[in-house]
């Protein structure tokens, strides 16, 4: 394991949970608007995945969409802009939070349907299958979206084609206020992967070492055109559901303890101390690094101007 | 008379029902623990048991579907749908399954349920949070679709949406979950389906509106009345099949007809509305018919673009004004 | 087993299958109009999965629907005069072949559209489940119906719930024109129970006891409010998959082949022949009764009246 | 001019498109063993291979998921629906991605897709396989509707439709299918996306049509010419958005306006058409609009009912006799 990729790992965590922290904080004023949903606490599973992914391949990516937009490699001015409704915003303020998106790096959305993405990433593989590259499409999906149709749809067509596609399941334990066991018939969200013939995994998904490894093999595979696995990532939903959430249905110590134990960046690092790899000291300078980057995506944001209201027909059809 | 919230009157609704009808159940996505989004489902678990409120997964046409079966054995379901948006999702189940089964059936089957679906712009909810897709439904028969504008409507029309032996899809606006209103305390409190409300009468011009649009379609009204027009205001509250003589009748006395919706104009449910007045009482008309609603294009997520897609009180205002020049 | 049991099994398969020669004959003279699917070769899944239940409880069946509504108990006369479009039908002529019910027998309804019945036999259970019967629901559906998102929508929520369904494939090895293993991702469906912590089990679908007896264990499993079940029975459609059908996508001989392994009924009356329960003498007298009836309901049929064109607007709203 | 059949064209029409542009591909259920229903995909596998002609599983979530996804990454997807009736299973996917994706993400995305449908009454196929859902997407911004009515409009339509950068939903009349007409046999034979077709001119009165109905519409016309009307027929073509310019320019010509489609009437497309001219040409008409559609009532199946259901000639000619009286 080299260094490099340490720093890279770290950073790319790091800075999604401080990009998600200013978030927060501007949704809660209600400067950002719109419904918005925290990635922290799982922020080792996009950054694991998405190091295995080159601009080439695609992700489709959730509700819960900021986390894999940076690790895909997104700017996160323009992320910063787009969440405030900015034009200099990745859709020119036409998307928000639930409609990121950035194509210059393969990042093909989030998205506001839950399980909305299973199809569309399977067809994104139909293309490169049918173009003959070796790009690999990946889709991100919750505990709770594994209980929509599309999930079955999706699978049954990329194991019968062979797609190379990879589903990434992020097992928070939550959808929304419910606990995923009281809607979902398995334990193991990855045990379905028999209904496809497919491998199914289960990966500690805040562990960013095994989630790049076992997601590597997975992509790998879809690669090398052995078609699709399903890679379960076992987390846990740090933060309400969206900002503003009462979180009635838990209670703060529950969560508290679950983060205080199982920080994947906390975690991370301890790891890379232990190892001698990296001192306090480097992790200070990624760290001020990252919150310089951060404040000058808020302050891009800022700066930028609304669309203008002539703005609202475009970007409809193009013929 | 007490003032209660239209999320309060819908709860109430459910209430009084369930109490009176042990036929009554509701399932939906996450209205257990935190009692819905917008609390329309608050302590209803606490009253009537986890065996009647109940949380589903993320299965929308298993939701619908399972409603669907349990209505053909006798039960009175209530589907929550979370967002109108995700009735995509169960679609087929809506119009090939709940609309048509009494009728291809030969009437051997009864689908009493109801679909609630809160619809409508909301603090830049965005594309997929937002739509008014009442329209959708319009053009298939064996389902009747109403939304209620205030509390009171709110309540007496989910009491009878529930009480009906049709499938009914009930449209509840969410930027109105919170308003407060006027609710009588009557357990009979039951709103007509199929019949429109003439809310405010006049001479001059009919306002046809309904759920939000209705608070903008009187806002307009008083402005008019402040200049010297007399304006008639019919809240539609049945959208599908509407009640096509309240509308015409109005018409036939003001010779004028302006309809707004918030739902985007182009193939809303006004252009529906225009065209039965343009075919039963076109010669009554003394100015071209006015439809506004929001604009053509998905629901954008900037405040700015959300402002300028959303039809707005002056458009009618205008609109009318232009009909007397 | 009882010989009365076996004279049932028998009766009831053989007057499927003379139903549905009537019907090819008609439809093929386009006397019976819209699309008709026989079930010509499945018969001992109907009638035996059926046996195992009352008018109490329900079934949700398919395009391919004839079979199971004879089975679960309704009239042939009544059915028959439905295909031609007969007031005297059990839809007074607005359903046809694709939609024919009988909801006097808790025969809930065929459906036009693949997959539509899961989640509806989902909610009939629910219902039970909350009244507290004991009654049962069981929905059939085809391999290719098993790729729908509706399967595993309805089956998760099944399971979850642990409602009274029973969920009974017919796995004739043809969706349509299409081998089933060209568009489904595992050998055998039932295997897909996996995914819902339920049991699935494989049966012989043309041994009528075999399917008697394996669907009766899931039914008494599903009435004693231990959740559904998958079984899947293996079959092999003889016919075209509509009446009319060209079939250039598999030949004569393919075809005759399996049936003359295979015909179910051919199969049990053999059996009971060789278990000297039944003689030759018994089953044409069986036989021609069956004949009887089914020659009288033809007769009903074509004595029976069109609707009235008043008919059109009835039956749509109750209120 | 040599004479082909519809479906004959529709297949010209994905050969010469498909051998053009190596992007195009072609998914759907059970089109590669007996090339479609209706012969629509006859032969396709042999010409391109079954990596460019896909044999679906019953999947439509995923085979319109799919064909989005494709298209997202730079394929041109034809996705067909074996029955228009289906849509209703991928509708979520058909409204909030299909159609939102490019709009939502600011212009980033091009999502250059058809949808083939098959639409409209044919033999009792009754309640589930004989819509005609066209207003459904009416309301819908980001997707455009299109339908031929004739062969040589099917070829040209569908390749224009394939040629398209935005996502396309051809709905094909099942029962024009196996009807014959004049084809050109020429690669570029292309129709205008977005524009109606006077196919008739005339003085009297304006029918407007599409698809199937247009033959009943032209019928009509020559009856009523037979009776001294001068009848002006306009294909629409484009059904969303439609040409609102060609409508208005011929009722501002003709003062009168029928518009007939074989979906059910109420909360039909006609609607929309006859509340445009109402709003932007009240003053022209000399007689009030008239809607023909079918009756308001899922599809039955005795061919009795059937019969009854569906728009007649005679009520077209009907209608335009009444404008007169
Ligand atoms: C089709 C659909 N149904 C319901 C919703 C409402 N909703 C948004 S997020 C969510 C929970 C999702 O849970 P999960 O898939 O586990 O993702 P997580 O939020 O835990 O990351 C729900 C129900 C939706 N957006 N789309
Ligand atoms: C949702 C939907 N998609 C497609 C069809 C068209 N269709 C009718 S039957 C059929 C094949 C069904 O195969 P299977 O489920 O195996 O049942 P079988 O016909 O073999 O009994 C198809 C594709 C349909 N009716 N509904
Ligand atoms: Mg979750
Ligand atoms: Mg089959």
């Amino acid at each position: 394991m080299s260094k490099e990729l340490y720093i890279q790992f770290y950073r790319t965590m790091y800075k999604i949970r401080i990009f998600e922290k200013r978030i927060e904080e501007f949704s809660l004023k209600a400067e950002i608007p719109g419904f918005v949903h925290l990635y922290i606490g799982e922020e080792a599973i996009a950054t694991g995945v998405c190091a295995n992914l080159t601009h080439a391949d695609y992700i489709q990516s959730t509700h819960r969409g900021h986390g894999h937009t940076i690790a895909k490699g997104a700017q996160v001015d323009r992320m910063m802009a787009e969440l405030f409704g900015k034009s200099t915003g990745y859709c020119k303020g036409k998307g928000g939070s639930m409609h990121i998106a950035d194509f210059s790096v393969g990042m093909l959305g989030a998205n506001g349907v839950v399980g909305g993405g299973y199809t569309l990433a399977a067809g994104a593989a139909l293309a490169e299958k049918i173009r003959k590259t070796n790009n690999v499409s990946v889709v991100f999906f919750g505990d709770g979206a594994s209980n929509r149709g599309t999930f079955h749809e999706a699978l049954n067509m990329a194991a019968v084609w062979k797609l190379p596609v990879v589903f990434i399941c992020e097992n928070n334990e939550w959808a929304s206020t419910t606990p995923y066991l009281d809607v979902t018939s398995v334990q193991d969200i990855s045990v379905r992967a028999v209904s496809y013939s497919i491998p199914g995994v289960i990966v500690d998904g805040n562990d960013v070492m095994k989630v790049y490894e076992e997601s590597g093999k997975a992509i790998e595979r879809a690669r090398k055109g052995e078609g699709p696995s399903i890679v379960e990532m076992k987390t846990y939903r740090i933060k309400g559901h969206y900002v503003g959430d009462p979180e009635m249905y838990r209670t703060k110590e529950e969560v508290e303890k679950r983060f205080d134990a199982n920080d994947p960046i906390k975690r991370f690092k301890d790891k890379i101390i232990s190892e001698g790899v990296l001192s306090e000291n480097d992790f200070k300078e990624i760290q001020e690094k990252v919150i310089n980057e951060i404040d000058e995506a808020v302050q891009f944001a800022l700066d930028s101007p609304y669309p203008e209201v002539e703005e609202l027909y475009n970007d409809l059809y193009i013929d | 008379m007490r003032e209660i919230t239209f999320s309060e009157a819908t709860l109430e609704a459910m209430k009084e029902e369930m109490e009176r009808d042990d036929t009554i159940f509701v399932m939906g996505e996450d209205i257990v623990r935190q009692g819905g989004i917008f609390g329309q489902f608050k302590g209803l678990p606490d009253s009537f048991g986890i065996e009647r409120v109940i949380d589903t997964p993320i299965s929308e046409t298993a939701i619908v579907g399972a409603a669907i079966g349990a209505a053909l054995v006798g039960m009175r379901p209530v589907a929550d749908m979370h967002f109108a948006d995700f009735m995509g999702v169960c679609m087929d189940e809506i119009v090939n399954q709940m609309a048509k089964i009494r009728y291809m059936f030969g009437g051997q089957a009864r689908v009493p349920m109801v679909i609630r679906a809160p619809d409508g712009l909301i603090r830049s909810a965005a594309a997929q949070h937002s739509q008014s897709i009442e329209a959708w439904f319009n053009n298939i028969p064996g389902l009747k679709v109403v939304t209620p504008s205030n509390p009171a409507d709110a309540k007496g029309l989910l009491k009878a949406a529930i009480r009906s032996d049709d499938p009914i899809i009930y449209f509840e606006n969410k930027d109105l979950f919170r308003q407060t209103g006027e609710v009588p305390e009557d357990e009979e409190l039951l709103v007509d389906i199929g019949k429109a409300k003439v809310v405010k009468e006049g001479t001059d011009v009919t306002i046809v509106s309904y759920s939000i649009m209705m608070q903008k379609a009187l806002e307009a009204a008083q402005i008019l009345e402040s200049e010297g027009y007399s304006v008639e205001v019919i809240d539609l509250i049945t959208l599908s099949p509407f009640d096509e003589e309240t509308v015409l009748e109005s018409v036939k006395k003001t010779h004028r007809l302006l309809i707004v919706h918030e739902a985007v104009k182009i193939g809303g449910l006004g252009g529906e509305v225009a065209a039965v007045v343009a075919e039963k009482a076109l010669d009554y008309l003394d100015a071209p018919i006015i439809r506004i609603g929001a604009k053509f294009t998905p629901v954008p997520f900037s405040p700015v673009l959300e402002e300028a897609y959303r039809p707005k009180t002056e458009d009618i205002v205008e609109g009318v004004e232009g009909m007397f020049k």
